[in-house]
């Protein structure tokens, strides 16, 4: 079983992630676009894991996990207020701060 | 490999669903297919804690806290196509394609030659293998993400907790209340008149009438009537009056 | 240890400006005034012992060496020889004459007469700093730290446009000073490559760095860093226009305080670390350098000529002398470079001279446009002879201290080429156009009638003025003090940078000719 | 099956962290248990109390580094190789729980809103509406904040002392999430504070995604997330090369963005000027010193052998946060963005001290070396704008702070001495000799002269002139500019903040004038262990 | 050390500067320079506490100058001919390097004569002032400035060292300054004093450049150091040198190209004139040239150079003094005219040193004492300059008038009156160099003599031409007694050359004299010049004093008379080719300081804020917009990484 194809996988799914968080208006779809971002950094890792034949790169997937709980958690927070302000959950509304 | 090569279009598919969707349940079902998709691959890879900290953690608590909020925003809610900031979509495909180019080919030339594979280290069992490296070699960090956990809590508390600033009121408090406004200002003292009941009429909109054939105000709520979604007492009774005719005729 | 002469020196007037600030608010501003004239008096008096207790050749003294910041290899050094003392000396003569010149100039401006008096006194002490350090570090340091007493004295007491003066005096000079930072920093890590320092390390000693042979490439670059610095502030073609500026908006003390003494510090830099450090890039900037000092003068002149306010008039003129002063500097020979550094004194004198005059008339009249004066000689004689002398100074006529220095720099021009003598010598026709030219549209004339107002000077701008008129007629006549002071660390920066005087093109016909010269 | 031997922890060398999370914890229970009047002064002297005993703690274990008699000890791997308490890490600690005490000064400050903290009185309450001006009205105040920042502590403290990529992971959200939420708990202007917190989520969160994927990358790479071992791959140069290059990036991205050097700084001034200022003072002076300190480590001891491979890399980003952050501030008319801009372009100059990584074979005797160059930056970086973002908070009109420029002119004639020591601060800023930030400029433009950067050099002191251009702006408007006699007032703090302007003003006074012995402890400790 | 030398190098090499220190007698040399420079300070810097007798001050100090210049005289009469230079050192000035320049006095024939020349005129003169300027109230300064000068001409002719010499050089041109522009409420007298002191210092540039180039050669630039080694310096360095200070003489000397500003220096009060602008200072040139003749007799270009300088101005001086209805203008331009004569006696090298001095002497008697006298009729004319209003006052100052007379014979050469004596032995010494430079001195000395009688017709001769309310009246006595002794001086000045005494006087100074002979012989040349000089006042007397006299002058006249009345368009041609130009260069040059030298930084400051201003649009706060940053910079990041590895 070759890695490649796994770790180009990854790739494609870390670099769709990030086109969705350039691309996506909706908060809550951005942030799912880093969920999926993250996904694919656990894919790479647990493919680097089982071609380094150690457990270290499960483990640190697993720390992606705890870590993407909580930061959905504090970010779906801030969403929320934001949204309950602004009655909005695009983020393009929030731009009062710039230049 | 059959497994991969199965999945990966799909998940390919589905997380181009995310960029795709118009609608955010949408976005977050194909996220969940990708989720699920990959919590079988690390099945494949020899990752079993994985797939099941994958379904329970990702797709079960993750994306439901997703769905909850989409719930609580709208779900209907759909994104516009139109991109507002000028020229920022086709600089995000360039770039986007650039990097997935570097990346892509850039780990694809890569020779990993043949993977050592998760015999070895899993020899004992997964969970047992990652339990121990875990509480040995990671335990500090794995102990520390407990102060992640609780700044999240904390974090969701702050800003979404509405603390109760003043007591809960009784109900003789309450009571007293409606007859000091009575007292006072003259507010209706009992419940106020149900919507109208009509043969062809009995939602909300629909205000009760008077004995004198007026519609009573009181009976509808004013967010529909500041919408302006009520039906005014002729366009009903010009229905009674079609039904009454009909029956004439 | 022997008294720290430097030291005191360098902190009497910057704690003096402390406690002039710490004065509490009910003190009269007449007694503020009061404080820093003594200040500034005991500071000449110290001085001027210190340096009757210089040794003429005898090369750096009242060296101090503390380790300051040894990480850095920088040291708490100080010391002079006689370019440096002569300077310090320049700095504790001018101050209590600025601050008796300036007595109510402070009155107007933003913050009132003590925090006037009290930038002043900080900057007389950094100007002290500046030309006693002997390590490049703390001369660093102090040249920057200059900037922020004449950047409030600008802003705060001046002409209606000083905001905008100040920023573009600071902006103009803080470059330069950044651009020398990288230079500074250069020296470092040079110093750090030949372990120089006293235990192999790093070290910013004048006396450890000058034993470095930075090799062609590294020195012209940090050659180029210093020279940037330097001028810019000894205003060079065509970084000059800073100047003129921040002069026009300036109270005429402070205008003293910073071309007579603080811009010396870019000329004083060029001797002290460009020459002495560099060898060879200051032989491969020479041509460069004279050309633009050659411009300066003729360029500076010419703008002088066709300025019509007095102060920008002034600025004008020391953007043609400092051209003089750069030209003696380098064309790398004793005539030249001894010239420059008694112009670098007698420049100081004459400006500072001009620059009172010129403002006391200014004070009176209300206007700073030559246009407007006319004729006031009639009304104030003893000002207008005053302007004149100030004037025949400032164009260097024999008798007056000038004379000598820019005599010598023609000289030294003319040993390094006919040519930059000839050019530069069309500098003296030039100062006497503007220098009369301002006299005559000022002073001479039927008397205007709004200038029948004007009253002659009091006494107390007189006494200002005169120790420096004196000053520069007994040096005009006897510089010999002076010069004795300064030849010997002429003579070494000319050893340092490898420079050879010319001898004569005939060699004497036979001993008993040379008895003839005795 | 090899028998599971129990996890050594050395408690006495990482008690300084321990005492923070505990402090966070129980700032948690406090919350949960103590009654709502009693809460701000306990978690005040809570958090005070906690800061400085760790920190006392953190200075008895530097001790051991660097003791009075003996050499100098290289540092501890502790907590089964998590965490590398070596004097950079140490010292790192030193100022973050040094900063946090400063902030939590700041954070209680209740003078200058009469009577409140300047955070919300209740974040869920939404503004404009009668719950928020019943909140306000009630004398409300978040005192969560205290256990957040505590945890932020930790994040900052386990940032630069971690000695692999997933305890540096940890590190770095566990700083993060409670900034994020820190940045949108402000009292006045409440829609730019949430929109500021979302913004450094949003972005946060994207660039954790790029590090977390760099990381793998690594792993990928040298099989380890030891950072000596990646070293030692880095060394034998036997891995996937294409893999380390895209790991050294990805994580370069992570750590960059945190810094705020360009061309991730978008968040930089967003952020500083929408959130609570004394979180802005915090975040800007302790999330550099970690930020900093994680990078350094990272290039240095991980990839110190690749150096050949991320200089050019590393030129571009410092060139550009030099230039981006100078240039952009120069047009910027409000003072509090202006600091932000001021921070891109110090980052800038921080950097270049990565510039001068070197073999140690190339370091002569006495040389400044990056590490001790950049800590002492951030030591002056991190007093002088804690004092200055301090002095922020005290101009005030009726709608809070008024950061404007227009609000700002003329106050060298309403506070002449707040006037005068901002302007001494901004100074300190610009890196004008005798304050504290020209002594920090020369160290981090020599230690990258010396290993050949001089072209970076001369554009960053290029730099350093535009930048002095806008501080020296802001001078000339509040001392040179008549300003309105209405308008904003300078407010008279309480002795919080005033402590906080008096130990930033007289740290950058006195480490400009003698810097010296801080230097000497940094040249002595200031090397990682590898 | 000249008796060292042998007879060959002495025919041919110029005379050594080669002093003894001063002793005895001679030790009181710096009281010369002193004592008047003591009146001076006493009475600049004494305010008016000494108005009342600083006038006498100034005559005392003068008069003491001048009867110690006299003992001096004396002792140095009394001395060996070859043991007549005496040097005193008084301190070292500056030293720079090699180069050591000695504040010291060379006491010798050449300044002996200068001293009595100095100090006895200008004592006349300050006795005449005292009854001149009696009415004006800043006499006490005028006086002040007289004495100024007085110790700036003696520095100028006592000094050893070329340096020195530049010290008392810029200090006349002070005092003239000073005194030009003494009535410094008019306008046109302030632009006169400014114009002299800055043409003169164009000359300067000549001194300035001389001095470094001789220092270049030779390591000093003390006359004693110069003089014995000039005959090593290459030919091509001396006529540079020579030229350099011929330019400087020119300035000093009104001479062309440099002479336009001696006609306006007229406005300062007529004591100055006669003082500054006739006898002494602007002879210094004269004195320069001869002073610097071991320069100028080794190098035969420079000389030529100064030949044709003095030629042209001769002629010039001349016929401006024709057209010139200003009395005091038309005797400057005649002093124009005689300075040329010197000059170009100079410039014949040891023939014509000597006399050249001798004239140099001569004119400053009878210069001086014509000066006064126009002075002198000013003053009963009420300060009218107009000749045109004069005529007959001859009744009316009979003193003037003779004395004047005197001085007239004097200068159009007339037997036995100085002028003829000395102008006399130019032109032959002219003849004896080249036949157009003699003709050149003929012709001057004919249009001498026009100018000189028009100006004796229409003063004291013809009809009354007055207006109604002058009346003319004789000068008080402390006025003409002057006169009269100028006059004397002017009638017997000839007797120096009895037995040739000055030329063997000034022989070890300047070197031998040489005589060229000519073909006419000496008396032959005399006469002919005598019969030019008479045609010449023939003419005059045809043209003028046998017509009636317009009191407004004709409009309609010749190009040449136009022309000399617009003194030979000298300013005009200043005024197009360097003042007009050099205003408008300077009115381009504020702008080019103004917009492309402070604005190019200004512009580039302005630059940097529009470039951030642009750029700060690009944070647009659409936090998506920052993300792409973000990715961008990542794909950058990724990119250099490679870029290293497999770019």
């Amino acid at each position: 079983m070759s890695v490649t194809p796994f770790i180009v996988l990854s790739a494609i799914l870390f670099t769709i992630g990030a086109v969705g968080v350039l691309t996506r208006r909706n908060a809550i779809v951005v942030f799912m676009c880093v969920e999926l971002m993250l996904n694919a950094s656990n894919l790479a890792l647990v493919t680097f894991s089982r071609a380094n034949g150690n457990l270290d790169g499960q483990i640190a997937a697993f720390f992606v996990m705890v870590v993407a709980a909580a930061e959905v958690v504090v970010g779906l927070a801030i969403i929320m207020t934001i949204f309950r302000t602004r009655r909005s959950a695009s983020v393009d509304d929030a731009s009062l701060l710039k230049y | 490999m059959i497994g991969f090569w199965i999945l990966a279009p799909v998940m390919v598919v589905a997380a181009l669903g995310l960029l795709f969707a118009r609608k955010a349940v949408h976005a977050a079902l194909t996220l969940a297919v990708v989720m699920i998709s990959l919590a079988v691959l690390y099945l494949i890879e020899d990752a079993p804690f994985l797939f099941a900290v994958q379904i329970i953690v990702y797709t079960g608590a993750i994306l439901m806290l997703f769905l909850f909020v989409l719930m609580l925003v709208g779900v209907d809610a759909s994104d516009s196509i139109v991109e507002t900031i000028r020229g920022h979509r086709l600089v995000s495909i360039i770039v986007g394609l650039g990097f997935g180019l570097t990346l892509v080919l850039g780990v694809a030339q890569v020779s990993f030659g043949s993977a050592v594979g998760l015999v070895s280290a899993n020899k004992d069992g997964n969970i047992p293998a990652i339990a121990k490296i875990l509480f040995t070699r990671y335990v500090f960090a794995f102990e520390v993400t407990s102060a992640l956990l609780i700044t999240a809590a904390l974090g969701a508390m702050v800003l979404a907790h509405r603390e109760r600033l003043t007591p809960k009121p009784t109900q003789a408090a309450l009571a007293a209340q409606r007859m000091r406004d009575y007292a006072d200002k003259g507010t209706h003292l009992g419940p106020l008149p149900p919507p109208g009941v009509f043969a062809r009429h009995n939602s909300v909109d629909t205000p009760a009438l008077l004995p004198d054939g007026t519609a009573a105000e009181a009976s509808i709520s004013r967010v529909l009537a500041a919408r302006g979604t009520v039906k005014s007492v002729p366009e009903i009774s010009a229905d009674i009056h079609e039904l009454e005719g009909g029956e004439d005729s | 240890m022997s008294f720290p002469w430097l030291s005191v020196l360098l902190g009497l007037p910057l704690v003096g400006a402390v406690l002039l600030v710490l004065l509490p608010a009910g003190v009269a501003a007449i007694n503020v005034k009061r404080a820093a004239l003594f200040i500034s008096v005991a500071e000449l008096i110290i001085g001027a012992s210190m340096a009757l207790r210089f040794h003429n050749g005898d090369g750096t003294q009242f060296t101090e060496k503390h380790e300051w910041i040894k990480a850095f290899g920088a040291h708490y050094a100080l010391g002079v020889e006689g370019l440096g003392l002569s300077l310090v000396l320049l700095t504790v003569i001018l101050t209590p004459v600025v601050i008796l010149a300036s007595w109510n100039d402070g009155d107007e401006g933003r913050w009132g007469p003590k925090a006037f008096f009290a930038w002043m006194l900080a900057l007389e002490g950094l100007a002290v700093g500046v030309f006693a350090a002997t390590d490049v570090f703390l001369f660093y340091v102090f040249f920057e730290a200059t900037l922020i007493p004449i950047y409030f004295l600008v802003g705060g007491y001046g002409g209606p446009n000083r905001a905008k003066a100040a920023v573009k005096f600071l902006l103009y000079n803080l470059f330069g000073g950044l651009v020398m930072l990288a230079a500074v920093i250069g020296l470092y890590v040079q110093s750090a490559r030949h372990h120089v320092g006293a235990s192999g390390g790093p070290s910013y000693l004048l006396s450890d760095l000058s034993k470095i042979d930075f090799g062609t490439d590294v020195g012209r670059w940090l050659f180029l860093g210093f020279m940037v610095a330097f001028v810019v502030k000894a205003p060079l073609f065509p970084v000059h226009t800073w100047l003129a500026d921040t002069c026009e908006e300036a109270t005429p003390g402070t205008s003293v305080l910073l071309v007579s003494i603080l811009d010396k510090i870019g000329s004083f830099g060029m001797v002290r670390f460009c020459l002495t450090l560099f060898p060879e890039a200051t032989h491969w900037a020479t041509p460069t350098v004279v050309v633009l000092a050659t411009i300066s003068i003729i360029y500076g002149a010419l703008m002088a000529i066709g300025e019509d306010n007095i102060p920008r008039l002034i600025a004008y003129t020391s953007v043609s002398h400092f051209g003089f002063i750069v030209l003696g500097i380098f064309v790398l020979n004793s005539q030249g470079l001894s010239g420059s550094n008694l112009y670098m004194f007698n420049h100081g004198l004459s400006t500072a001279a001009l620059f009172l005059v010129g403002g006391y008339l200014i004070k009176r009249r209300g206007s700073a446009s030559i246009k407007d004066f006319g004729g006031v000689e009639k009304v104030a004689p003893v000002a207008a002879g005053l302007l004149l002398i100030s004037g025949l100074a400032v164009l260097s006529l024999p008798g007056l201290s000038p004379f000598v220095s820019e005599f010598l720099v023609i000289v030294g021009a003319f040993v390094y080429s006919p040519w930059a003598g000839a050019f530069a010598v069309t500098g003296i026709v030039l100062a006497a156009i503007y220098v009369l030219l301002m006299y005559q549209r000022t002073m001479t004339g039927p008397l205007r009638e709004d200038n029948a107002g004007i009253t002659d000077l009091n006494v107390r701008e007189i006494v200002a003025v005169v120790p420096v008129i004196a000053l520069m007629v007994i040096l005009g006549f006897f510089p010999k003090p002076l010069l004795d002071m300064l030849n010997p660390s002429v003579h070494h920066s000319l050893v340092q940078v490898g420079a050879h005087d010319p001898g004569p093109n005939v060699t004497p016909s036979g001993s008993s000719d040379e008895g003839g010269a005795k | 099956m090899t028998k599971f031997q129990a996890p050594h922890l050395e408690y006495s060398l990482i008690a300084p962290l321990l005492i923070v999370l505990g402090v966070a914890t129980l700032g948690v229970l406090v919350e949960a248990f103590v009654p709502r009047e009693r809460r701000y002064l306990a978690q005040t002297v809570l958090a005070l109390v906690g800061t400085l005993v760790a920190l006392g703690d953190t200075l008895w274990v530097f001790g051991k580094l660097n003791p009075v008699h003996g050499k100098v000890h290289p540092g501890f791997v502790v907590g089964q190789g998590s965490l590398a308490l070596d004097g950079p890490a140490l010292f790192c600690w030193i100022l973050v729980l040094g900063f946090s005490a400063l902030s939590i000064l700041l954070f209680a400050e209740r003078r200058l809103e009469g009577g409140v903290t300047a955070f919300a009185g209740q974040a869920s309450a939404l503004p404009g509406t009668e719950a928020e001006r019943e909140a306000s009205t009630r004398g409300l105040e978040h005192t969560e904040v205290f256990p957040l920042m505590m945890f932020a502590v930790a994040g900052m403290m386990i940032f630069p002392a971690a000695n692999d990529l997933i305890t540096m992971f940890i590190g770095l959200e566990v700083l993060s999430l409670p900034l994020y939420l820190l940045c949108g708990l402000a009292r006045r202007r409440r829609l730019l504070s949430q929109e500021a917190a979302m913004k450094y989520f949003m972005l946060g969160a994207f660039s954790s995604g790029f590090f977390v994927y760099g990381m793998a990358l690594v792993y990928g790479y040298a099989g380890s997330m030891d950072f000596a071992h990646i070293a030692t791959a880095v060394a034998s140069g036997t891995g996937a090369h294409a893999l380390l290059l895209g790991g050294i990036g990805m994580l370069a991205v992570g750590l960059f963005f945190k810094i705020g050097a360009a061309p991730f700084q978008a968040w930089v001034p967003d952020v500083y000027q929408g959130a609570p200022t004394a979180v802005t003072a915090f975040m800007a002076a302790g999330t550099k010193v970690a930020a900093i300190g994680a990078l350094f480590r990272v290039f240095f001891v991980a990839f110190g052998g690749a150096r050949w491979d991320w200089m050019p890399m590393a030129w571009i980003v410092v060139i550009l946060t030099m230039v981006v952050g100078s240039l952009l501030a120069l047009a910027q008319t409000d003072v509090k963005r202006l600091l932000a801009y001021s921070s891109v372009a110090h980052a800038g100059f921080m950097l270049t001290a990565l510039l001068g990584a070197r073999s140690l074979a190339d370091i002569g005797p006495g040389n400044i070396q990056p590490v001790q160059a950049v800590l002492f930056y951030l030591t002056t970086y991190g007093l002088t704008n804690m004092a200055a973002f301090a002095i922020v908070t005290l101009v005030r009109d009726s709608g809070g702070e008024a950061t404007s420029f227009a609000a700002w002119t003329g106050l060298g004639k309403k506070s002449p001495l707040v006037a005068g020591i901002f302007s001494f601060l901004l100074l300190g800023l610009a890196g004008i000799p005798l304050t504290s930030g020209f002594v920090g400029k020369w160290a981090v433009f020599t230690s990258a002269m010396s290993a050949g950067a001089w072209p970076v050099v001369i554009i960053a002191v290029l730099g350093s002139a535009t930048a002095a251009f806008f501080y020296v702006r802001v001078i000339v408007l509040m001392f040179f500019t008549d300003g309105a006699t209405e308008g904003p007032t300078v407010a008279i703090p309480s002795v919080l903040t005033t402590v906080v302007i008096a130990v930033g003003a007289a740290g950058s006074l006195v480490l400009g004038i003698v810097p010296g012995p801080l230097l000497d402890l940094l040249g002595r400790v200031g090397e990682f262990i590898r | 050390m000249t008796t060292a030398m042998t007879a060959h190098v002495l025919m041919h090499a110029p005379p050594v500067v080669d002093p003894s220190s001063a002793h005895g007698v001679f030790s009181i040399l710096w009281l010369v320079i002193a004592l008047p420079a003591l009146g001076a300070v006493v009475l600049l810097l004494g305010g008016k506490r000494t108005d009342r007798w600083g006038h006498l001050l100034g005559v005392a100090t003068v008069a003491t100058s001048f009867l110690l210049s006299l003992i001096l005289f004396i002792s140095l009469l009394g001395r060996h001919s070859g043991n007549r230079q005496v040097s005193q050192h008084l301190w070292t000035w500056f030293t720079a390097g090699s180069y050591h320049v000695e504040f010291g006095l060379l006491y010798d024939q050449l300044s002996a004569l200068f001293l009595l020349l100095i100090t006895g005129v200008g004592a006349l003169i300050h006795v005449y002032s005292v009854g001149y300027m009696e009415h004006d109230d800043r006499r006490r300064r005028f006086f002040g400035y007289l004495n100024l000068f007085i110790t700036a001409m003696l520095i100028l002719v006592l000094a050893s060292d070329f340096v020195g010499v530049f010290l008392g050089w810029e200090g006349v041109g002070l005092a003239s300054y000073l005194l030009i522009g003494f009535w410094q409420h008019k306008p046109t007298a302030a632009a006169a004093a400014k114009k002299a002191f800055v043409i003169n210092r164009i000359g300067d540039i000549g001194l300035s450049l001389g001095a470094s180039l001789i220092f270049v050669t030779f390591g000093s630039t003390s006359f004693a150091v110069v003089s014995a080694n000039a005959h090593n310096a290459s030919s091509g360095t001396l006529t540079a040198i020579g030229l350099l200070l011929l330019l400087a003489a020119c300035g000093k000397s009104a001479q062309f190209p440099l002479q336009s500003w001696l006609l306006d220096a007229m406005e300062g009060p007529t004591p100055v004139s006669a003082l500054i602008h006739a006898a002494t200072m602007v002879t210094a040139g004269v004195y320069l040239i001869v002073r610097s003749n071991f320069i100028f007799s080794l190098t035969e270009n420079a000389r030529t150079g100064v030949i044709v300088v003095g030629c042209i101005t001769l002629l010039m001086g001349a016929v401006i003094g024709c057209a010139k209805d200003d009395i005091k203008k038309a005797l400057a331009g005649s002093t124009m005219s005689q300075i040329g004569y010197m000059v170009l006696a100079a410039g014949l090298g040891p023939a014509g040193y000597a006399f050249a001095i001798f004239h140099l002497l001569t004119h400053g008697f009878f210069k001086a004492n014509m000066f006064l006298g126009a002075g002198s009729v000013m003053h009963g004319m009420d300060d009218d300059v107009n000749m045109r209003h004069y005529g007959a006052l001859r009744k009316a100052m009979p003193y003037t008038f003779a004395t004047f007379s005197i001085g007239y014979l004097a200068i159009l050469g007339v037997p036995p009156f100085a002028g003829f004596w000395s102008k006399d032995k130019i032109i032959e010494a002219a003849f004896g160099d080249n036949l157009v430079v003699g003709l050149c001195a003929l012709i001057g000395a004919g249009v001498t003599a026009f100018y000189m009688t028009r100006l004796m017709l229409l003063t004291f001769l013809s009809e009354k031409r007055w207006e109604k309310d002058v009346h003319p009246h004789e000068s008080p006595t402390v006025m003409t007694v002057p006169l009269m002794a100028l006059a004397g001086l002017s009638a017997v000045g000839g007797l120096l050359l009895v037995n040739n005494w000055i030329t063997t006087w000034l022989s070890p100074v300047v070197g031998a004299h040489v005589e060229h002979k000519l073909g006419v012989g000496s008396v032959g040349m005399s006469l002919i010049a005598l019969v030019v000089v008479v045609l010449g006042a023939a003419i005059a007397w045809q043209l003028v004093g046998q017509r009636p006299i317009p009191t407004v002058a004709p409009e309609k006249v010749s190009f040449l008379t136009r022309a000399a009345r617009a003194d030979l368009y000298g300013d005009a041609f200043n005024d197009e080719v360097i003042v007009k130009p050099g205003v408008a260069g300077i009115r381009g040059l504020l702008v080019f300081d103004a917009t492309i030298v402070d604005g190019i930084v200004e512009g580039l400051a302005a630059a940097f804020t529009a470039v951030s201003n642009a750029f700060r649009h690009v944070q647009n706060g659409f936090v998506r917009s920052y993300a792409l940053m973000l990715f961008a910079g990542a794909l950058v990041v990724l990119f250099a990484l490679l870029a290293v590895n497999f770019g």
